[in-house]
């Protein structure tokens, strides 16, 4: 560790990446020392995901150098990366459903180390050592599939470890997670650090960026726009540099209380899922429902929307009463449901722009079953330009999208339906701040129409920018209720974890 | 075609476009190798005659294919619904029987094939959508089924004895088309005009590019899959109504090698068996294809072994050409989640 | 998911205890040495074409030109064989087969692993292109003549005899092939890293590429090793019936890949047990050679067959709905 | 004039039977100078068989010999062709209507009772035996089998037929199996019938493997290239079968009568081996063609 350079873990010089027609990064330069925290920060789109690729060998780049340790790497590809101890745990973290716990974690060290034959008792050895280094219990022969999600996290983090990593990188590992296990996260974070590994990760959620992060890198339209210890930054002013403007963040306008209730749910009931849950929204309220992870909410609001059938109970809208478990009905009793995960359920990937959005209005714009195509285009063209998609073309897939405008898309869809109540769950995970301010103006906007809006998130900013009410789960059952105004959220967040 | 909601790019990209090129150059191929017998009226109407019968196969094979699905029953389902309209032909009409009764009676039968068609594809349905049966198993199983009861209706042998009319599907013209081309021609029009003007059609396509995301917009996805494979079971039952009247009887057996065939047509048509992409004018340009190479390579007689030797060759040639343009066609499977 | 499996495999084998109890009903003559070993036999060739049904939809594909593979193969190798070296010993008339089946499956990876295609659109097309080669260029008649090592082949066996209460039984060699493929895939799949990294694609493609299983050459693999166990296949039927017929297996891939299904593979890919594997054979199996001793009419045949295998497919699809929509 | 094209359109390319009967083909076409050529389809589908007829019509054929895969689906194609002036001549296909001579080796139901006559003199006219076809629809299986069921029912009432007719796909794994379920479920069955050509070949290796060359009795139609190694151990007794070659060639030669203007008639000889003194039954041409082979003549027939 002489001179500066060796000290270096891994440096990107001049990078750039050109795919078909974009420039997804513009002559980047990029530095990891070992045992440094980096965070990447951009908007939705600005090449953050792409430096990632690049570094771990997954795609080459279209100019300019990487080196590892010190060595000029030509060609990366993942094997490569990982015996030099660069491993990445992606956004949806790649592992193997199929496989068990242990298999996942070790997998990828055993193939590093060129070997030939498969050893299931090594393999649960080697992943029994990396779960106990952070201190950590999951059955090693259970199923991935079985997991809940922030398991199935750390076991992509134990993977990494398993190969001896010398650099994790992280593409937005806390979207899926709740408050608590984001703590814990940064946690074993911070012991991974004090072990000389070097972690690069992406978020949007700035407050965590900044609480363990030494040093931030913002991207933007794939340039570097800005690089420092992250002392330098703090939220408003990254957010400048991200989006290259102010966001400021407004809250909810008071909610009267008045107006006549719109939903009534009675004491709905799902074994295993949750008890007993009754509560009551009046028309134009905003209402966040939050809680852990497994705490019953998108069971809950699934329920709302037909596609979980509830065990017994009773759901009123405006008088009438919804059937339970058929999505529908419910959709026919006018409620509509944005999921938390877009590109599995919300969106169709595949398919035009146009066709997502439409596909919420057909019933309306059917003839004897024939489609009234102008009146489909147009209308949906509208909502697309209300919500301000940037698209060069309606008739684009919505793969060419980024999150943010995605988000929207799947927005519209609903709101073309002009719903009594809108259901939506994490309207912005993996949204750039930028975005999100827009996607939160919306929902406030939409309360202030009339409309009743459920908002499922742990985002706690996010429900104190948007809620009038919020209402907090845990295990299955109602707990708590809290006024919008009457809270901070550090008081919000202690309640959740009680 | 304009005005409706398309993402695919120019038209010369298109797979439909280069097996437009396919098609033209087999049609010239054979042209130029015999050209009086090829290209004589005479043969022009006999390939006319004989397509509409697996081409009909294919079209429901094709809607099937566009909700990721398959149906692997529709040629028995044809058979069964041929053998009990041919059952109801010879037991009340008769061979000798002409005029109003007997056309009355080939309503009637064609009514109760058309039932048929629907009934065993309203049990395709509700096998995928209630039981969740994948649709390779239940129709693989149900096509068994349905054949095994077309055996043991007819103990294996053929019905026949038809009054003459019958023979007016699949035998005679009208101003100087083959009926059963007609046929094909409403069938693959009306197909193509459900799947790319109606709402049905529209929740077809979403419903075969993304299941889940289709359940969570709220469409009827039981209904949906039980119309969609209720409708190949009847166009498989017209397609069996063809062939009852081209071979004037009907009989377990007949056209056993279409299943195949249909699959092949399909696919080759650039319908994504994935589901979520399928054009019907693709599927029209690829059995016709078939048809020029098939007929073509009898007149040169060439060994009909060749004839299935150059299909797949084919299949795979297209595939190869569409492999750099066809980003869609992958299985379906949520995009690399963890769970 | 482990119970559901599990139960997937334990429900066929109930099946297939229900459906002997029935058969030992309506006929006291079932329950002896001579049904097993008739059985046994008629498993081989199907289950060795299942185990390698099983192992392509393991890794996330679909096969269906596994049986022109199988009668390609042997069909090349007998004329070849009669051609140029009648006298060519039996192991080596079976490694040609299985070189020759290595040979053609090769070109269904080069497609799938090369160009990337579709499995069934791939494998769909190459069941005519083989099968079609083989009856223009090869031949198209049967051949019963075959090279005599062949023939002494379907003559070994490991038992033969009669016991005392007279009931005959025969143990082919052939039977040994199975043992062996299931003894080395078992071995393939669970012991080496290039049997977990089938499974890891089936699971999850962009995973494997991601953490670096070469997933071409994974596939690739795949479908060399699934056209040698055809090879094999396809040399056994033809020494074991004695003719080398040019029409014959083809059409079973269909019923091969439901005997799979019904043994708790799944078409998405990443599951599959060899155990599930051979209880689907042998249901098949039971079934296609019972239903005479059962007393089923031959005309209602194919109709308990189908109705056998939506009920097979169908319980366990129907619980693993239901399951699906308990847990919400 | 011309020398007329005739196209014999048969059930299936390819096989042995056929490829026998296409040297009768040829060889008429090389006595005559006749076009005479055959084809076939490459599936055994009566529809393919049609489409395959379609286009030979459309080619401007002079003469159509065709041995249908199924007569009743042939009909109207054939009609169509007839309308058109065409020769239509058929094998195998006694109820087909819309032919102008069919040619049948033989009455088919007399074919079944000759092989039944042999079976119940190797049985001694006692005890169970069973019958196979190649498909449940297949006719001419059928009238061979049911032939031979009522041969014995009238001839050799100590003799019973046990299960029903068991199907065997034309494929001699499938019979083989057949085979030994029929000897599971009926210990006792001593006789044993085949109808696809290979049948017998599937039976005799059941037969074989459990070593009761012997104790059974086995007939069938098949050819000696099929069944010849098991005449040959006994597992299979006999076979009987007619020689396709001079049907090809008699169907050919027919067809060239009628456009010549010739009349067939009750009693003329054809001039062809078993077709010297032919029986008219309308439209019907009956020989005496078949042939019986055994293990002791069955080198007379290399084919
Ligand atoms: N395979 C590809 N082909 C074409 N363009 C691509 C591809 N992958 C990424 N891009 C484009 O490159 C740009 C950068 O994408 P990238 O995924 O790196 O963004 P990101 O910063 O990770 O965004 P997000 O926060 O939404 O994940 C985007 O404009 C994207 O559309
Ligand atoms: N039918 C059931 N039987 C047993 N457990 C169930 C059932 N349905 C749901 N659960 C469990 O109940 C808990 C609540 O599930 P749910 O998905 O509603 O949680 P959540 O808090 O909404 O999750 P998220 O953080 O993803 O929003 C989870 O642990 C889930 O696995
Ligand atoms: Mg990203
Ligand atoms: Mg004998």
């Amino acid at each position: 560790m002489g001179s500066p350079d060796s000290a270096v873990l891994v440096e990107m010089t001049g990078v750039t990446k050109r795919y078909a027609g974009v420039t997804a990064l513009d002559r980047v330069d990029f530095a990891v020392r070992p045992g440094e925290a980096v965070c990447l920060a951009g908007e939705n789109g600005s090449g953050k995901s792409t430096l990632i690729k690049i570094l771990s060998g997954v795609e080459q780049p279209s100019e300019g150098a990487i080196r590892i340790g010190g060595e000029q790497m030509r060609g990366l590809n993942p094997r490569r990366a990982a015996s030099a101890g660069v491993m990445v745990i992606f956004q949806d973290f790649s592992l193997f459903p199929n496989l068990s716990v242990a298999e996942n974690i070790a997998f990828a060290s055993e193939l590093a180390e060129h070997r030939r034959f498969f050893n299931r008792r090594a393999a649960r050895e080697t992943a029994r050592k990396v779960l106990d280094r952070i201190g950590v219990d999951i059955p090693l022969d259970a199923r991935l599939e079985q997991l809940p999600v922030a398991h199935k996290q750390l076991v992509a983090i134990c993977r990494a470890l398993a190969c001896e990593a010398r650099l994790i990188i992280m593409d937005e590992p806390t979207t899926a997670l709740t408050e608590r296990e984001v703590r814990r996260l940064l946690g074993i974070i911070r012991l991974l650090k004090d072990e000389g590994v070097a972690v690069v990760f992406v978020s949007h959620k700035l407050a965590e960026v900044l609480e363990v992060s030494e040093k931030v890198v913002v991207l933007r339209n794939g340039r570097k726009v800005a690089e420092g210890p992250a002392t330098e930054f703090n939220a408003s002013s990254l957010t400048r540099h991200m989006t290259g403007r102010e966001v400021a963040e407004a809250s909810p306008g008071p909610f009267n209380g008045a107006g006549e209730t719109l939903l009534t749910v009675e004491k709905l009931d799902k074994p295993g899922a949750f008890r007993n849950v009754s509560f009551e929204m009046r028309r134009g309220e905003v209402l966040g429902i939050t809680g852990l992870l497994g705490s019953g909410r998108t069971s809950l609001a699934k329920a709302l929307f037909g596609l979980v059938a509830p065990a017994s109970g009773r759901i009123t809208l405006d008088g009438a009463d919804v059937p339970l478990g058929d999505p529908v009905a419910a959709a026919h009793a006018r409620i509509g449901y944005v999921p938390e995960d877009r590109l599995t359920e919300g969106l169709f990937l595949t398919q035009s722009i146009l066709r997502n959005v439409a596909v919420g209005r057909l019933d309306s714009h059917e003839r004897r079953g024939f489609l009234d195509m102008t009146g489909l285009v147009g209308e949906a063209a509208d909502w697309l330009a209300r919500l301000k998609v940037k698209t060069p073309s309606i008739a684009a897939p919505v793969t060419s999208l980024s999150g943010g405008n995605q988000q929207r898309v799947a927005l519209a869809r609903w709101l073309s339906r002009a719903p009594k109540l809108l259901i939506l769950n994490g309207p912005s995970v993996g949204v750039d701040v930028g975005s999100k301010a827009e996607i939160h103006d919306i929902i406030r906007d939409l309360g202030a129409q009339g409309l009743g809006v459920i908002v499922i998130s742990d985002d706690l900013p996010e429900l104190l920018a948007t809620c009038h009410r919020i209402l907090v789960m845990r295990g299955g059952e109602m707990v708590d209720e809290i006024e919008g105004g009457s809270i901070t959220e550090d008081d919000l967040s202690h309640k959740l974890a009680s | 075609m304009s005005g409706g909601p398309r993402t695919e790019a120019k038209l010369t990209e298109t797979p439909e476009f280069r097996l437009a090129i396919i098609a033209v150059a087999v049609f010239v191929l054979m042209a130029a190798l015999s050209p009086d017998r090829f290209l004589s009226p005479q043969n022009l109407t006999s390939m006319a005659f004989q397509f509409p019968e697996f081409a009909i196969l294919a079209l429901a094979m094709t809607i099937t294919m566009m909700t990721g699905g398959i149906d692997l029953s529709v040629v028995g389902v044809a058979n069964l619904s041929a053998v009990i309209a041919a059952t109801i032909l010879t037991a009340f009409a008769g061979a000798g029987m002409v005029g109003g009764a007997a056309i009355m009676w080939l309503m009637i039968a064609i009514v109760a094939a058309l039932t048929v068609g629907a009934v065993a594809g309203f049990l395709n349905g509700i096998l995928v959508s209630r039981f969740g049966l994948p649709p390779i198993l239940a129709t693989l199983g149900s096509g068994l089924v349905f054949t095994g009861l077309a055996v043991a209706m007819t103990g294996g042998s053929a019905v026949m004895g038809f009054p003459a009319v019958v023979a007016v599907i699949g035998n005679s013209t009208i101003f100087h088309v083959p009926v059963p081309l007609i046929l094909f021609a409403l069938l693959a029009f009306g197909l193509h005009v459900l799947l790319t003007r109606t709402g049905f059609g529209l929740r077809v396509t979403m419903y075969g590019a993304n299941p889940l995301a289709a359940l969570f917009a709220a469409i009827d996805v039981d209904r949906i899959l039980l119309k969609v494979y209720v409708i190949a079971g009847m166009f498989s039952s017209v397609a069996g109504l063809v062939i009852m009247s081209r071979a004037n009887s009907a009989k377990a057996d007949y056209g056993s090698s279409y299943l195949l065939l249909a699959v092949l047509i399909a696919v080759l048509g650039g319908v994504n068996p994935y589901g979520g992409y399928g054009r019907v004018i693709g599927v029209v340009l690829a059995v016709l294809s078939m048809q020029f190479l098939s007929s073509g390579l009898n007149m040169l007689q060439v060994s009909n072994f060749a004839r299935e030797l150059i299909w797949g060759g084919l299949l795979l040639l297209v595939m190869v050409i569409n492999v750099t343009n066809w980003a869609g066609l992958r299985p379906r499977r949520a995009p690399a989640k963890a769970g | 998911m482990t119970s559901l499996l599990t139960r997937n495999e334990t429900l066929v084998a109930v099946v297939i205890v229900l459906f002997c109890i029935l058969a030992a009903v309506s006929d006291p003559n079932f329950l002896t040495v001579t049904t097993l070993s008739d059985l046994l036999r008629a498993s081989i060739v199907l289950g060795i074409f299942a185990i390698g049904a099983m192992l392509v939809l393991i890794s996330g594909g679909i096969d269906v030109s596994f049986t022109a593979v199988a009668v390609s193969a042997m069909y090349m190798t007998t004329k070849f064989s009669l051609a140029f070296w009648p006298e060519m010993p039996w192991y080596l008339i079976f490694t040609l087969s299985v070189l020759l089946g290595a040979g053609l499956g090769a070109i269904n990876g080069l497609f799938i692993a090369g160009f990337g295609l579709p499995t069934l659109i791939v494998t769909l097309g190459t069941l005519s292109v083989f099968r079609g080669f083989l009856l223009t260029f090869v031949g198209s008649d049967r051949i019963s003549a075959l090279p005599p090592d062949m023939r002494e082949f379907s003559r070994m066996v490991i038992a033969r005899g009669t016991t005392e209460g007279g009931d005959f039984y025969n143990l082919p060699w052939s039977l040994a092939a199975l043992v062996v493929v299931v003894g080395l895939t078992a071995f393939i799949l669970h012991k080496t890293m290039l049997g977990r990294s089938i499974f890891a694609i089936g699971g999850s493609v962009e995973s494997a590429r991601r953490i670096g299983i070469n997933v071409r050459q994974t596939q690739f693999f795949v479908y060399v090793y699934v056209g040698a166990l055809a090879g094999l296949a396809g040399i056994l039927h033809g020494s074991m019936n004695r003719m080398a017929d040019p029409f014959s297996l083809v059409g079973l891939e269909l019923s091969v890949i439901a005997a799979v299904v019904l043994g708790g593979a799944r078409l998405i890919g990443g599951y599959g047990t060899i155990t599930g594997t051979l209880l689907g054979v042998a249901l098949i199996v039971l079934v296609q050679n019972s239903l005479i001793v059962i007393g089923i009419p031959s005309t209602w045949q194919s109709v308990t067959i189908g109705a056998l295998i939506l009920l097979g497919t169908g319980l366990p699809a129907y619980q693993a709905k239901r399951a699906a929509a308990r847990a919400g | 004039q011309d020398a007329p094209t005739i196209a014999t359109v048969v059930k299936i390319a390819g096989i042995q039977w056929f490829n026998r009967m296409e040297e009768g083909v040829n060889q008429y076409a090389a006595d005559t100078g006749a076009n005479a050529f055959q084809v076939g389809p490459a599936q055994a589908d009566p529809q393919q068989q049609a489409a395959l007829i379609e286009d030979m019509i459309a080619q401007g054929v002079d003469a159509l010999a065709v041995v249908p895969m199924s007569p009743e689906a042939l009909e109207p194609v054939l009609g169509r062709a007839m309308e058109q002036g065409i020769v239509v001549i058929t094998h195998e296909a006694a109820s087909q209507q819309n032919t102008m001579y069919d040619i049948e080796a033989f009455v088919n139901e007399d074919f079944g009772a000759n092989l039944m006559e042999q079976m119940a003199q190797c049985m001694g006219g006692e005890g169970e035996y069973a019958v196979f076809v190649g498909s449940l629809t297949s006719q001419t299986h059928n009238q061979w089998v049911d032939g031979a069921i009522a041969h014995q029912e009238a001839n050799y009432p100590n003799m019973t037929l046990v299960g029903d007719k068991n199907e065997t796909f034309d494929d001699a794994q499938q019979a083989y199996e057949a085979a030994q379920e029929v000897m599971r479920a009926f210990p006792n069955v001593r006789g044993m019938q085949g109808s696809a050509s290979t049948d017998v070949a599937g039976i005799g290796l059941a037969v074989e493997e459990r070593g009761m060359e012997d104790a059974t009795c086995v007939f069938g139609t098949s050819l000696p290239s099929i069944a010849g190694q098991y005449l040959e151990t006994g597992a299979v007794d006999g076979i009987g079968f007619w020689d396709p070659s001079v049907a090809g060639y008699a169907m050919n030669k027919v067809a060239q009568m009628v456009m010549n203007g010739e009349e067939v008639t009750d009693g003329m000889d054809l001039g062809l081996e078993g077709y010297e003194n032919v029986t008219l039954d309308g439209k019907v041409i009956y020989g005496q063609a078949w042939v019986n082979v055994n293990a002791d003549n069955m080198a007379d027939y290399p084919f």
